[in-house]
């Protein structure tokens, strides 16, 4: 039933320790590439039509088998030392700029976030979500930053054009109003203790000493 | 008006900005300072015995920011606030709400990694590798590893790791110091003799420098070696060089005497 | 169709290391033994029936997956491509700290590095370049790893005492923490593994000013 080219991807699957980019088994197997993509569609398939408990993914431009996550509780229990430690928000917006901006310096990082960025990208470098990818030709030579392969792993997703394009993120119109007026606020509050937010240009100063 | 403190964490003054106008609805100018002070003061006092420092710093943090927005209207502006100095404060503005709307951006794309990383974090991967029954044919994985190698990856590992802390820059980003000011009046004045106090900050971009030169003239006019007039309110203030050293004389500065001064830095 | 249990074991052994014993499982999924041992050979017969291009077996500790010996020639291509033999860097820091603070259990280089060293340690252990020295005499037992002959000699090295020294590095807090919690085990378990007096690990210089 199963022809061997397909049997012999789950063999190598099962023994690979990370993601096995297609290109690779199609060289093993010596078949088109787009045959091996095949077979793999196939193999999704009759896992999940089996109802199976690990199911077969691309992550990080490879396939690889892994835990089907509905039964994560079961494997929770199993693995003990809780590998997927959560990132502290700092460090999961650091790595959002680091996505969406690579290649990106330092510098430019601590600019968005307005706080210095060193350590942050520090951990995150240690925990291999992001490297150096370069250097920036400009003077002072800034080390430019990128995302892993294992950040794609972590993220579960197959490449960077996965990634969920920014515009989505941009703040819409009421946000977009909601900060204008906050701003406007702070202008036109120094004229005079409490008064109604309004376009009015920046206060004069003898009132400033009011404040 | 005790202020309660309640700390989402703020990692940032973009944060700290967007969580108050957005979330707050806080009007800045609207909050007593001396309240804030006061009530930081109360909570030291009463967590003294378990005193959270990272709440304490962030609390910190927050009055600073307030404070520095409060002051940046509290300044000398002018009275005949100039164009150009009119444009520029808009330009701040749309500056800030540009770098508001590019922090509120990627905080939302943040949002959307982490839900991505515990979609993908329900999953654990096979990572059992390679049966003993093959170990044998795959190359040596220490193929041109030395003991070097080995000695700069320890090392790497042994580095201390990074605290997260908070960076204050923002808060005063610009150091003046009083001292350096004086310095340079000492050094500039006897040279020129007298000078409007306007065309004496004309190249200064930021008002902290402004005020440092403006406490500098003052300190100088303590010491009798400055003199300062006004024709009336808010009218053209002049400085004229009466220390020793005739104009022209550029080691003038070097006597003026600097102990006592004050700097102001972030 | 499947029911939770099996889907469970599936996942489990998916993602396990190592051959997972039967007694474990039912620990894992409250289950009696009985119906474990049942429930996995139902899984061995359906890949069997499916022709899988893996397979359910039992070994001496337990369960595991392995790849099916029909597809052995694929396999072993796969390996020999050598793609996914490059020494990961988790592997070069995981083979750096056995060597440098040896003997050292996988919980200790876990905390060191700051994420879980089961695979790699596993990875390292097969290639003969680190072996169980020696238990913890704490409670828990835990292995102890020390490096082998066979890694001094891939090294060009004569004895560990000729590993380039680390000099004046002083390792930060969280790395101290972690070696302090184990220099206890690490010392009498010195003693007790009996490898060989002339291996014996360079005291590095750090760790004698602190401990």
């Amino acid at each position: 039933m199963a022809t061997e080219s397909v049997r012999a991807i789950e063999a190598i699957l099962m023994v690979a320790d990370r993601p096995v980019e297609p290109g690779l088994l199609a060289q093993v197997l010596e078949l088109p590439p787009a045959r091996v993509e095949e077979s793999c569609a196939a193999l999704q398939a009759s896992y999940e039509a089996e109802d199976r408990g690990f199911c077969l993914v691309r992550v990080a431009g490879g396939y690889r088998f892994q835990s089907h996550p509905d039964l994560a509780p079961y494997v929770e229990r199993f693995v003990l030392d809780g590998q997927h430690a959560r990132l502290s928000s700092a460090a999961l917006e650091t790595l959002a700029i680091v996505a969406y901006k690579q290649p990106i310096s330092r510098g430019q990082v601590a600019s968005i976030r307005g706080v210095s960025a060193e350590g942050v990208l520090r951990t995150l470098e240690q925990r291999g979500y992001v490297a150096e990818v370069g250097r920036d030709p400009g003077p002072g030579q800034a080390v430019l930053y990128g995302t892993t392969p294992a950040l794609l792993e972590r993220l579960g997703l197959g490449s960077l054009a996965e990634l969920p394009p920014l515009e989505d993120f941009v703040p819409g119109p009421e946000v977009l109003e909601a900060l204008e007026q906050g701003l406007r606020a702070e202008s036109s509050a120094a004229r005079g203790a409490g008064g109604e937010p309004s376009d009015a240009p920046p206060p004069p100063s003898e009132e400033g000493a009011q404040g | 008006m005790p202020y309660t403190v309640s700390t989402p964490v703020f990692e940032g003054p973009f944060e700290l900005l967007l969580h108050l106008i957005t979330r707050e609805q806080v009007d800045l100018w609207e909050v007593s300072l001396s309240a804030i002070v006061d009530g930081y003061v109360a909570l030291i006092d009463s967590v003294r015995a378990d005193l959270d420092l990272e709440t304490a710093t962030e609390f910190l943090l927050i009055a600073s920011v307030l404070l520095e927005l409060k002051a940046r209207r509290l300044l000398p502006g002018s009275d005949e606030a100039e164009l150009d100095e009119e444009l520029a404060i808009w330009e701040e503005r749309d500056l800030l709400l540009a770098r508001l709307l590019e922090c509120k951006t990627f905080k939302d794309a943040a949002g959307a990694l982490t839900r991505l990383m515990d979609a993908a974090g329900r999953s654990w991967p096979r990572s059992a590798g390679l049966e003993d029954r093959f170990a044998e044919l795959a190359p040596d994985p220490l193929e041109g590893v030395s003991a070097d190698r080995l000695r700069d990856a320890m090392r790497r590992l042994l580095a201390p790791r990074p605290q997260p802390r908070l960076n204050l820059d923002h808060v005063a980003p610009i150091r003046a110091s009083v001292a350096d000011a004086v310095a340079e009046l000492a050094e500039e004045l006897p040279r020129v003799g007298r000078i409007s106090f306007a065309r004496l900050t004309a190249d200064l971009v930021e008002r902290l420098e402004v005020i440092v030169r403006f406490l500098a003239a003052l300190e100088l006019c303590k010491q009798g070696r400055v003199e300062l007039d006004q024709a009336g309110s808010f009218a053209e203030l002049h400085l004229r060089w009466v220390g020793e050293g005739e104009p022209g004389d550029a080691r003038a500065g070097e006597v003026v005497a600097l102990d006592q001064v004050e700097e102001y830095v972030g």
